[in-house]
């Protein structure tokens, strides 16, 4: 069935059907109940669901996240909500200490089904304390895996996908896109964790973004078109693992290079990306690979430093056209 | 203990400027000219306004995301705040740290901190340093009910009590960590117990009457400055407004917050101040003139500040030269 | 309440196995058999035995890296502890968690945790899986004197405590984080008082008298498990031993270490079966021999044990199949 | 003045010194003071300057770590040890969001010039909790600097040359090194942070390698030797700020790169560097860059398995050698 909704409204009912459908989900964080969620995703469940299902949760990150893996250990399957990613490095320890390894470190015997969602991004003038973005710490990790929604479409299924699956799954949403539209089809098959998605076609290079970058890479192609450069985006959707089938096709097809993301540029996934195309597509590149992050500053308030701090379909268009420009 | 009319003046003064300011500021958020997230302290101001006047210039202060009074009541100028929300260089963290992160080191105004719970290690270092040092410094350290929850109050209470260090911890209790009530987020909802399980002496005031906070605070000053080791203040208050401009406040009731302010921190003072007699001495309307100048003067100084200029973004990612 | 000759025999037997299963590996690490970090027990037997024997298999357990006799008494295989500690397959988490990481889930042991406090928010979990799915089980989760200053800790008593969950939190209080005596970590030592500072119904008792422990644990067990609430029991205990094989142990004295092994548990119930006349009728002997048996088993089984073959070696990273 | 010590005879002599010339220096961490440090770094040093100034802390990672922070803010020089890289995760907000971001948030007012020193590595079978490298995450943030110390010689520059600036530094020190003999000489100027250094001369590859890994890169260098290959190794030294400079006139000279470090290899460091050549010196490159870095899986326990999970001379010269037998 298809319908148009918001992202909000998607991550919500993808919330809804899982607690309808399975008694062990349950979600659990701070203002997630009473106040409706702190972006208003989950407005409502607690009145469906009870607080027994919907748990507002203390202050206490760590102690919650911890609890979600305990709780995933023993038969459930909970959603935990970390109000924003610059909230989770309180519950990094219990993250990868205890749910990224404890697969590994009990020699296969405790999975840890369970799925934490969070706010990712800058963009708001929240200031260097709440504007962080640190999708490439989580990749980092294994044991985890990290998706990453940009269309309505993903921030159904991605839910949906990490409910399924046994490992700890990390969504990153961005609360710029709540309030985005799109098209949702209830009934088709999502496309998988570990898939990326070509969002538009292109011979001329090949852009790899994520989440709200990949609007920016959109809106960016299209400028580039207009001066006759074809460029491919692709929604990476996931970080970990990525899916390098996808992202080397684009390279043999494009031989030019543009990442897009909204970390800090030093360490961030970024880098990855290069290493692993160097690494298995060398000899297809014409020309040095370049990216768009953000600048390698704690993220300030002021409207006009934070927008020249971070990616915008303006410096996307100009690396770009500096990739192009190469040899 | 009676209060003189100069401090009768000066709290009713701080308490209308601290009102006006943030009444003022959300009046800007809602034209633009203010954007992020901005927490007003609207209800609460008797406890900053107590607290503050306790200590000297010399003392340090460690504040929250809420913080726009406590700055003001510290010494830093309204106007620099202003321009702080505004953005603009002149504000008193040049426009880079906005709401949540005002700072002003000659004032010892130490900061704004938006992690909750985030500032509180932070004062039993400052606090250490001064011990360490042999400074007679006191450092007040303010957080809210919520933080209470946080793993780092713990380590900070204990740290603080252990080393006996000089550290005035201030909890602002409004009952509320954004939309969740302190019954829901604290199996003891006694905030004094908790200090005093880190054998922290530890005592709870009306955070609504000025006058009580105040002694308190004195009180509790005079303890920590002689070395006897870290005080916890729980001030019992209420916020009433959302607890930020994006807060719908869906999860109180109307009535609730009407009772509340019909002993918010200004009626309250003015009751007192009637009843002592000293209502009319002050002469309220020519402090609330003086507060509107003020008001008016911050957002002139606000409008009037320049954008930082783009090149200068990485600016103050590090220190360039060795500090002494 | 007298024990009964079979409980009698039980625990000298466990504590014993404990014990010597301890002694050996020590042996075995200087032999070089087993490497990283090895954590001894010995000293505190009595506070697992007692405290595990009041549960019941289904019920479960979160232990720390000192938990070689918890998993024993828990009931998994000595033989499979000692292979886990050799890095064999044949081990409880097939040589990949070491010493520190043991687990078994058919037993419920739900493991080893090697950060200090780590395991406190998984048992909170835990034991709310149990609540919200209308299970009758119990968690027991043990963790040290030192682990109590961690935030974790904190957050874990007062997420338990508010939500009323079915845990039994064991704290070992053998006065040492490593080398820091619970005087230089804690500004309030009585750690019965923290607990209660959350409202938490909290309980001491004499760690080294497995008697005392076990009729605690029982009680504890039956008020959690009736659905009322965790509960804190703090066990004074004492390690013999240094805090783990890299230690030189030079933070507490001889006459200290001398003094505490007097009342040591297996003295101290060999002491209390006398007294009731027991000794003579739990035949020592056997149950050293028995236990001696079971050592040598468990060597023979880890020394027997197999490699697992290094293209294995990222297996486990995921779970394949979704489990249901 | 030249002498021969361990490097943790290093370490302790630059925190002894310190303390004795600047009253505002002091040390503070679990087990620093009567234990002795856990690795015996600081042994004898509560001795000398008592518990005032060698200060044992209780298990409260954040909580000392902010204590430090603050303690810098107001006019210390604080050296905190985190016992292990492990712990730090506990600590991960203090040192991200106020460490790394006070000085900018706070328009430029308040500099933090604090030390952490933390162990880091494998190789001592402590298995999955206690095996982190994790220098990668800690390069990412802007406003903290990053040191890994080899020799003996920058085991003591380092502490000195933190302890020198006004921004916070992270020193991390291997614990299997601390029993490594070298050379010292107290009265060289350091070679200063965000300088690499060539540890052996080659023309055919360069390795970038840092910490434990420079002992592991000479090493394979030497039976790259026998083979022909004459590899130039590079102690990388100042990971964050990186020395691009170094780094680029080394691949200017042999036009093939390999990278070793101990971090789980997806989102390490060796990809912020093969990014940064990729960037500033692609055309430089004759063949696809290598990485040699820890397996992505928690550490397990058993020696073999731990072993095969890390960086060793042996898997060293087998890339180095893929790495020139590429066209
Ligand atoms: C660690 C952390 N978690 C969550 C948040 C989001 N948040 C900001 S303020 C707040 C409520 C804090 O309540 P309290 O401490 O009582 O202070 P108040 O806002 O009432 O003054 C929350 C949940 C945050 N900033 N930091
Ligand atoms: C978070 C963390 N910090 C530090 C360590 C290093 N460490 C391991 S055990 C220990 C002492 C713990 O003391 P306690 O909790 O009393 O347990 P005990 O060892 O006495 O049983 C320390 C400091 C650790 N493993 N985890
Ligand atoms: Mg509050
Ligand atoms: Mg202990």
């Amino acid at each position: 069935m298809k319908k148009e909704l918001t992202n909000r409204e998607a991550v919500r009912m993808a919330i809804d059907n899982a607690m309808k459908n399975d008694k062990r989900v349950f979600l659990a964080g701070e203002d997630v109940g009473k106040y409706g969620g702190s972006y208003a995703v989950s407005l409502g469940l607690l009145d469906k669901y009870g607080p027994e299902r919907i748990i507002d949760t203390p202050l206490s990150e760590s102690g919650f996240t911890g609890m979600g893996i305990g709780a995933a250990m023993n038969g459930m399957r909970p959603i935990i909500e970390i109000m924003t990613v610059n909230f989770s490095l309180l519950a990094l320890d219990q993250i990868m200490n205890n749910a990224a390894h404890l697969l590994h470190m009990s020699g296969g015997q405790y999975n840890v089904p369970l799925v934490i969602r969070m706010v990712t991004g800058a963009g708001k003038q929240l200031a260097a304390q709440h504007s962080h973005s640190l999708e490439g710490l989580y990749a980092h990790i294994p044991g985890l895996k990290v998706l990453s929604a940009a269309t309505v479409q993903d921030a159904y299924d991605m839910v949906n996908l990490a409910l399924a699956d046994p490992n700890p799954v990390i969504l990153f949403e961005n609360s710029l896109l709540y309030n985005m539209k799109g098209e949702l089809d209830t009934g088709a098959e999502p496309l998988p964790i570990g898939r990326a998605k070509v969002m538009r076609e292109g011979m001329d290079l090949s852009i790899f973004a994520f989440g709200i970058n990949v609007f920016k890479a959109l809106e960016a192609a299209e400028t580039l078109a207009k001066d006759g450069i074809e460029a491919e985006v692709v929604d990476l959707r996931s970080l970990r693992p990525l899916d390098d089938e996808a992202i080397m096709a684009s390279v043999r097809k494009t031989h030019r290079v543009l990442i897009v993301n909204e970390e800090w540029r030093s360490g961030s996934i970024s880098a990855e990306i290069m290493a692993r195309i160097n690494e298995q597509a060398f000899y297809e590149l014409d020309a040095p690979m370049r990216r768009v992050c953000t600048e390698e500053v704690p993220i300030p308030y002021a409207k006009h430093l934070e927008d020249a701090a971070i990616p915008s379909p303006e410096k996307i268009v100009e690396a770009a056209k500096a990739v192009m420009e190469e040899a | 203990m009676s209060l003189s009319l100069e401090k009768a003046k000066q709290f009713y003064y701080q308490m209308l400027l601290c009102r006006r300011f943030e009444e003022k500021s959300a009046e800007l958020y809602t034209e633009m000219k203010i954007r992020g997230f901005l927490h007003l302290y609207i209800g609460e101001e008797a406890v900053a306004t107590g607290i503050i006047d306790a200590i000297e210039p010399d003392d340090g202060v460690v504040a929250t995301y809420r913080e726009h009074c406590h700055a003001i009541l510290k010494g830093v100028p309204p106007e620099k705040v202003m321009a702080e929300l505004y953005g603009k260089m002149e504000g008193c963290s040049l426009g880079r740290g906005g709401s949540m992160h005002l700072f002003d080191k000659e004032k010892n105004f130490y900061g704004g901190y938006a992690i909750v719970g985030g500032g509180l290690p932070l004062a039993v270092g400052i606090a250490l340093a001064d011990k360490r040092m042999g400074r007679d410094r006191v450092t007040v350290c303010f957080f809210g009910d919520g933080a209470v929850a946080e793993g780092e109050f713990h380590e900070s209470m204990n740290l603080a009590q252990l080393w006996e260090l000089p550290v005035l911890f201030v909890c602002e209790n409004n009952l509320y960590g954004m939309g969740t009530h302190i019954e829901r987020a604290e199996s003891e909802t006694d905030l004094v117990k908790k200090a005093k399980s880190y054998r922290m002496e530890a005592h709870r005031v009306d955070g609504m009457d000025v006058v009580k906070v105040n002694d308190a605070a004195k009180k509790a000053v005079a303890h920590v400055r002689s070395g006897k080791g870290p005080i916890f203040l729980e001030c019992q208050t209420y916020r009433f407004r959302a607890h930020s401009m994006f807060d719908p406040d869906r999860y109180r009731s109307k009535d609730e917050i009407e009772s509340w302010k019909k002993k918010g921190p200004i009626v309250t003072f003015q009751k007192y101040l009637q009843e002592k007699g000293m209502w009319e001495q002050i002469d309220a309307a020519a402090i609330e003139k003086r507060v509107e100048e003020e008001i008016e003067k911050a957002v002139d100084f606000a409008e009037n500040g320049t954008w930082e200029p783009v090149s200068e973004l990485t600016k103050f990612v590090y220190a360039e030269e060795v500090s002494s």
